[in-house]
C-alpha cells in the first residue's frame, strides 16, 4: 500500500487519568488504522489507499499532495484560523468579547474538509467550526457577533451554504439528514442539478447524544446524500473521550452499514482527500459516509474553562509536535513549495486580518429590545404585539418620569 | 357541502395540501400503507407516493429533526406523532430548535414544519395513549397550537397550518375522529388563530377546545333548562389565544369556566384564568374556575370517566361560581 | 464447525413491499451469520461454534440439545404462552380486555431467553415479553390487568426481578444499564453476592430510538452487566424491519465495542444457549453484548391492527413452516423424546390454565378513582389532597343529589 | 454558623448526603475532576471517588434513565444537567418514566432520583443557557420542583431533595451561585416544600423565587420609601406551590404580584394567579399581576437586562396594582 497507515498513538498520560476517572469500567481504546499522508516530521507520502467495507479505496485522485500552490493555500487558511483564533482570545480577554471558543489544534480538521466542499454542499457547524466556516466565505467578525451577545445567528446561512452554530449538541446533526433528504428529493425532481451533500459536524463527546444515533439511522434508511465528520479532540470539556466510546468512533458507521474511516484530523491533505472521496460518495448516491478527524483541542474548552483541573500538561505537550500547521510549515520548506516571502506576506495578511477584526467587532451595532419582539414569528401574533405595546409604553414611562437609570 | 367525519375532514385537507404544493410531505410512523394508526392519512401513498407519504425510522426526534432540515431545504413536512404520550424524545428539537430557529437567525429562516399529535383520552386505552400535552408546548415562544373540533375546522386548519411560516403543532381531538359534520370545501374557516363563539348567552361563558367543546355544548343546553344562558367559546387556538373574543365574551357575562383534559395544575387554563381575570377584573362576578384533569398521570382506562372533564363536572362548576 | 450456521432468509415478498416503501433509500439487508441448531425440519446439530469478535465462541456448554427432561420443559413452556395468546386474543374478542398483544411466532425467542436467566438477574421488558414473564414467575392473569384497563403495571416487579412493561418504546433499555450499574457496585460493596446481571428487551423497531443508542454508550463506558435482547419481528406495527437498519442489527455492538450476536430466534435451544453464554458474559465481568433474535411476528401487532394493510399473506405463510412450536415438537416425536402421553396432558394443562384464566380475568377487581390519588407521591402533597378532597365531595354531591348517571 | 455562597453550600449539601447515605452519587458532564462548569462538586470526586461522583458519557436521556435504573436497585442518584437550556434531551426520561413509575408500579417502586439544573439568566451568556423551564415540569404529576434563593436553605434543601422518597427537581439561580449568607449545619430549614415569609407587609404581597428573591425584597424595600408596606415571599417550592401562605398573606393585603423570569405566558405565574384568584376572590383589590419574561426565545445577552424582570418592573406593576 502506498501511504502510511499508522496506529493511533496511545497516550500514557491520558492512560492514567483514564484509570483515575473509572473506578469500574472497561474503557480502553483499540488501535485502529488511520490514514495519514503527511507525517508530524513534514514528510509526505505519495499516496493514499485503504480497504473500507472490505473493497480498496484509493484516495489518490483526491490528494493535493503534489499541488504546490494548493499547499500553500491549505497552510495560509489555517495560518489565518489559527491567527483569528488568538486575536478572538485576546478579545475576550480584554472583555470585548463574552466567551470564545478556540480551535487551536483543529485547525487542519476543519481547513482539510471545509475546502473538500463544493459551494452547492451545506454544512452544520457545532460551534467550534471557524475553521470551516472561513471557508464557507463567512466573514470573520460575523462569527463574532454570536460571542459578543448581539446574535444567537451571525450571518445569513443560506448565502453561504453554512448553517449557524447550533449549540444544543448533536441536534444539527438531524438537520444535516434531513437536509440531505431535501437534495435528494430536489435533484430527483430536476436530475440538471449540480449533485450536492451535506456535512454534519460534531464532537467525540456529542457522539454520545441519541440525535446522532437517530441521524445516521435516518441517513442510511433513506441513503441520504450526507457525510457525518466527527472531531474527536479527545476531550468534551473535561471528560476524556474514552468516557464515550472504548473503540475508535469511526467504527459506529458498521453498525448502520455505512463506511466510517478515522483520519488523522492533523493532516490537512489527508483530511481534505478523505472528505473530498466520503463527499463524492454520498452525491453520487451511495449514501452518507462517517469520518471521525481524530485530533486535539490544544487549548481550553472556551475561554471559560480551566483545563489545568483535569489535564497534565505532558499531555498537552506530547501532541505539540503534531501540530497541523507545523507539519504543513515543515514540509512547505524542506520541499522548496513556499519561500521566506510567502511566510512574511501571510504574516503581514494575518496581522491585516487581525486589526480589522478588532475594528469590526468594536464597531459592532448592539441590537436593541424592541428588535427582538420582530422575529419570534413569521406571521403576526397578537401576545407579542400585546408583549411590545407593553415594552414601549413601559419605556417611554421612563422617558417621561425621568425614572430610568 | 359534505359530510364527513374529522378523520376524513383531516385525511382531505391533508391530500389538498399535498395537491397544492409540490414540497408538502408527510412524515411519521406507519402513516403509508397502514395509514395511520388511525386511517387519517389512508390512501395518502397510494395517490401520492413514498416519497411524499413517508414512512419514517422509528424515532421521533429523528421526524422532527430531519423535518427541520427538509425545512431548511425549502420543502414543508407535515409530521405525525403516534399518541401524545409519544412526544417527548422529540421534545427537544421542537423545543430548542424548530422554535427557536427564526430567533436565532435574526428573522432569516423559517422552518415551517406541522406536527401533527392525536391527543385526549376516553379512548379506554393504556398508558400514554389519553394524554393532553399542549401546556408543554404554549409556554415555548416561536411555536404555534391549534386543536380542530369539528369537520370543517380541521379541514381547514391542517391546510392553514400548512401554510403558516411558523411552526405548527396540530392537537387533534382523537376520540371525536368519528364525529360527523358538513364541510365546506370551497371556503377558509377564517382566523385559524382566532377563537369562535359556538353558542350564545348572558350570564356565564364556558372555554374549551378540542374534545370538550361538545361537552361544553351539551353542559350549556342542561344549563339553560336551569334557566341559565351560558356562552360556549371554542378557544380553537392555544398560541396564540385569542383573548380579545374572551375578554369581550366575560365582560358581558361576568362568569368564566375553562374547560380541558389536561391536569389542571400548570395547564392553559391558569393562563386563560390570570389573563382574563386581569382584563376583566372589574367585570367578573366569580372568580374564574377551572374544570380539568387531576394532578395525577391519567388515570387507567377503567377510570377515566372519574377523571375526564364531564357535562356534570361543568355544571358543578358554573354553579360554583354563581354561588358567588 | 458444528452445528449450522445459515444465512437469513431473503424474502421476496418483502422484497417487493419494501421497494414499494421506500422510492428513495438503498435499503438492502445484508446477509449474515445466524447461530442455528434445532432447524426447522426438526433436526438437530449436536454443537454450536461461532466467531465473536475475532474470537472462537463453543456455546456447547450452555446448550440444552442432549437433555430430554429440559427440552420437554422448554416446549411445555412455549406451548404454554402461545395457548395463554391465544386465550387472550379471544377474551379481547369477547370485550373482556382492551386490547391484546400477541406473541405468537416469538415464542422461541422469549422462553429461550428467560429460561436463561437466573433468579437474581433482572429482565426489564417492552410490552409484548409474556413469554419471558411467565418464566419469571409472573401468573397469567397479572399479565392481563393491564391489558383490562385495571392498572399500568400488573406485578411486583421486586418479587419476579421482572420489571413493569415500559410502552415508550426504548425507555427500559436505559433503566437495564443504570440497574446493571447498580448490580455493579453491590458487587463491589459484597463480593459475596451472587454475580448477576440485567437484561433489556426491544423491538426492530425501538432499535432506532436515541434512548438505544446512549444505553449502549453507557453500558460499555461502564462495562455494565446488561445483556441487550432485541427481538427483530421484522415489523414495527406496518413498517418493515428494512427501514429501521440495512445490516442486521447485531452488527450495531461493533460500534461500541462489545460483542453481538444474530441468532435463530425461533430455535429456542439456540436461542437459550447464546443467552446464557452472553449472561456468563456479562455477569462475569466481561461487560454488555447484544443479541438479536431473528424471529416473525405471526400475528398483528395488537388487536386492534389489521396486517392485512400492509403485508401479504404469502409473507406470513412462509414463515408457517418456521413455526419454534412445531420444530420443537418434530424433534421431540422423532427423536422419542416425548410420547402423546406428554402433549396430551400439556394440552390439558393449558385447557385448565386457561379456564383458570378466564375466571380471573371476569373477576378481577376494578380499581376505584379515589385510590389513585394515593399513588402519584409517595410523601404527602397537598394539591392531590386538596384534590382528593374535591373529589369526594363532588361525588357524595350526587349520592345526595341522587344525581349521578 | 458558617458564611459561605450558595455554590459552596450546595457542595456541602451534597457532601453532607454523600457521607450519610452510601447509595447516594452524583452523576453527570463535568462534574469530577472539574467540579461542574460551575464548580458546584468541587471536590468531591478527590473526596469521594470516582464510583461516587460519576463523570457520564453526554447524554442526558442517558444519565436520567440509568439514574431511574440505579434507583430501582436502590441507589439514589443525583443527577446535573449542565445547564438550563440541556435538560431536553432527558425530558422524555423525566416525563414519561421518572415521574410515573410510582402511579405505574400502583404505589410500589419508587424513584427517588435529584436533578439538579442551574438555571435563569442575567449572566451574560450565549444561547440556552439562561433559561427558566420549570414551568415544563411543574405540570407533570409525579415530579416535586424546589429552588433555593439563599444558602442556609440551598445546604438543606438540596439534602431533603436527596432524602425524599419522590424524585425532585432542583432548580439552582446560577447567577446568585455566588451569594453569601449565613448557614446553620445544625438544623434543617424546615419542609422544603413550604413558602417562606421574607418580609412582613400589609398592602400588597410580591412572591417570587429563586434568583429574583432579592430583586422582590429590593422592590419592597424602594416601595416602603413611597409608603407601601410590601410582603415579600420566597415560594421555594414550585411543585406543590405552599397556596395557604400564599393566601393567607393575600386575604391580609388584597394584591398579589407574581414574578418571575420564565416567559408570563404559560408560566408558572398563571396557575399562582388563577388559584389564588379563586381562593381569595373577595379579598383582591386589585387582579393578581404577573411580571415575567416575554413570550420570545431568551434574548442575547446584550440586551437580557431588559427582558429580565427588575426592580422597576415590579414597582411598575406595584403601581398598576394600586391603581385599582
Ligand atoms: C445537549 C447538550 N448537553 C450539554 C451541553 C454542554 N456542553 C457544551 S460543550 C460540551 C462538550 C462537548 O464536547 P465535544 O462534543 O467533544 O465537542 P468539543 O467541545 O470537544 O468540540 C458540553 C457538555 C450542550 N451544549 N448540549
Ligand atoms: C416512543 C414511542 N413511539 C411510538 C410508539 C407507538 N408504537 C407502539 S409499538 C410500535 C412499533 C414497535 O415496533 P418494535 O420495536 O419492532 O416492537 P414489536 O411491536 O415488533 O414487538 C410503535 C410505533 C411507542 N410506543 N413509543
Ligand atoms: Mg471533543
Ligand atoms: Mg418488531
Amino acid at each position: 500500500m502506498s501511504g502510511s497507515r499508522v496506529p493511533a498513538a496511545e497516550f500514557e498520560v491520558e492512560e492514567v487519568l483514564r484509570a483515575a476517572h473509572s473506578a469500574i469500567g472497561g474503557r480502553q481504546e483499540a488501535a485502529v488504522d488511520m490514514l495519514q499522508v503527511l507525517a508530524p516530521d513534514g514528510t509526505m507520502a505519495g499516496g493514499l489507499t485503504a480497504e473500507i467495507d472490505g473493497e480498496p479505496v484509493d484516495f489518490s485522485p483526491y490528494l493535493a499532495a503534489t499541488d504546490a500552490a494548493h499547499l500553500r493555500s491549505l497552510y495560509r487558511d489555517m495560518f489565518l484560523v489559527r491567527r483569528f483564533d488568538q486575536e478572538s482570545t485576546a478579545l475576550q480577554r480584554q472583555g470585548q468579547l463574552a466567551l470564545w471558543v478556540p480551535l487551536t489544534g483543529q485547525e487542519a480538521a476543519q481547513i482539510g474538509s471545509g475546502r473538500a466542499l463544493q459551494p452547492q454542499d451545506y454544512a452544520f457547524p457545532t460551534y467550534r467550526e471557524h475553521g470551516v466556516a472561513l471557508t464557507r466565505g463567512v466573514e470573520p467578525a460575523e462569527i463574532l457577533r454570536l460571542f459578543r451577545g448581539v446574535t444567537n445567528g451571525g450571518w445569513d446561512p443560506r448565502e453561504r451554504n453554512f448553517h449557524l452554530y447550533t449549540l444544543v449538541l448533536a441536534a444539527q446533526s438531524l438537520h444535516a439528514v434531513g437536509y440531505a433528504m431535501g437534495i435528494q428529493r430536489d435533484q430527483l425532481a430536476d436530475p440538471s442539478l449540480p449533485e450536492a451533500a451535506s456535512v454534519a459536524y460534531f464532537g467525540d463527546g456529542a457522539s454520545s447524544e441519541g440525535d446522532i444515533h437517530e441521524s445516521m439511522v435516518f441517513a442510511a434508511s433513506f441513503n441520504a446524500p450526507v457525510v457525518f465528520f466527527c472531531q474527536n479532540n479527545q476531550w468534551a470539556i473535561s471528560v476524556p473521550a474514552a468516557v464515550q466510546t472504548r473503540v475508535p468512533l469511526a467504527r459506529r458507521a458498521e453498525g448502520y452499514g455505512f463506511p466510517g474511516v478515522r483520519v488523522d484530523g492533523n493532516d490537512v491533505v489527508a483530511v481534505e482527500a478523505v472528505t473530498r472521496w466520503a463527499l463524492d460518495h454520498a452525491r453520487s448516491g451511495k449514501g452518507p459516509v462517517l469520518i471521525e478527524a481524530y485530533t486535539y483541542r490544544m487549548s481550553a474548552h472556551t475561554t471559560a474553562d480551566d483545563p489545568t483541573k483535569y489535564r497534565l500538561s505532558g499531555d498537552e505537550q506530547e501532541w505539540q509536535p503534531r501540530d497541523p500547521l507545523v507539519r504543513l510549515e515543515a514540509h512547505l520548506r524542506s520541499q522548496g513549495l513556499a519561500d521566506g516571502g510567502f511566510f512574511d506576506e501571510l504574516a503581514a495578511e494575518a496581522r491585516a486580518m487581525a486589526t480589522a477584526l478588532r475594528d469590526a467587532v468594536l464597531s459592532m451595532t448592539v441590537p436593541d429590545m424592541e428588535s427582538r419582539f420582530a422575529t419570534v414569528y413569521a406571521e403576526p401574533h397578537p401576545l407579542v404585539q400585546e408583549e411590545l405595546r407593553f415594552f414601549q409604553q413601559y419605556e417611554a414611562g421612563f422617558v417621561d418620569e425621568g425614572k430610568h437609570a | 357541502m359534505a359530510t364527513m367525519t374529522i378523520a376524513k375532514a383531516i385525511n382531505e385537507g391533508l391530500r389538498a395540501s399535498l395537491t397544492q404544493d409540490p414540497k408538502t410531505l408527510l412524515m411519521g410512523e406507519d402513516i403509508g400503507e397502514l395509514g395511520g394508526v388511525y386511517r387519517v392519512t389512508d390512501g395518502l401513498k397510494r395517490d401520492f407516493g413514498a416519497l411524499r407519504v413517508v414512512d419514517s425510522p422509528l424515532a421521533e426526534s429523528g421526524i422532527i429533526g430531519t423535518a427541520i432540515g427538509l425545512a431548511l431545504r425549502g420543502y414543508r413536512p407535515i409530521c405525525e406523532i403516534q399518541f401524545d404520550g409519544f412526544v417527548f424524545p422529540g421534545f427537544n428539537q421542537i423545543t430548542t430548535q424548530l422554535a427557536k430557529l427564526r430567533t436565532r437567525s435574526d428573522g432569516m429562516l423559517s422552518a415551517p414544519v406541522v406536527i401533527r399529535i392525536p391527543y385526549g383520552g376516553g379512548i379506554g386505552s393504556v398508558e400514554h395513549h389519553s394524554e393532553s400535552p399542549e401546556a408543554l408546548f404554549a409556554h415555548t415562544a416561536g411555536l404555534r397550537i391549534i386543536t380542530p373540533s369539528n369537520p370543517q375546522d380541521a379541514y381547514w386548519m391542517i391546510q392553514q397550518a400548512v401554510s403558516c411560516e411558523d411552526p405548527v403543532i396540530v392537537f387533534e381531538p382523537k376520540r371525536r375522529y368519528w364525529l360527523k359534520g358538513e364541510v365546506d370545501t370551497s371556503a377558509p374557516a377564517g382566523d385559524p388563530f382566532s377563537a369562535h363563539v359556538l353558542r350564545a348567552g348572558t350570564d356565564a361563558t364556558i372555554v374549551a377546545y378540542g374534545p370538550l367543546v361538545p361537552v361544553a355544548l351539551a353542559a350549556a343546553s342542561a344549563a339553560a333548562e336551569d334557566g341559565r344562558s351560558v356562552e360556549v367559546i371554542d378557544l380553537r387556538s392555544i398560541s396564540p389565544i385569542d383573548f380579545d373574543t374572551v375578554t369581550e365574551s366575560v365582560t358581558r357575562t361576568g362568569r368564566l369556566i375553562v374547560a380541558h383534559e389536561a391536569p389542571t395544575f400548570g395547564g392553559i387554563g391558569g393562563e386563560i384564568a390570570a389573563r382574563i381575570s386581569e382584563r376583566a377584573f372589574l367585570s367578573l362576578e366569580a372568580p374564574v374556575i377551572r374544570v380539568g384533569g387531576f394532578h395525577m398521570p391519567y388515570p387507567v382506562a377503567r377510570v377515566e370517566e372519574h377523571y375526564l372533564p364531564d357535562i356534570d363536572r361543568i355544571l358543578e362548576a358554573l354553579d360554583r361560581a354563581f354561588a358567588y
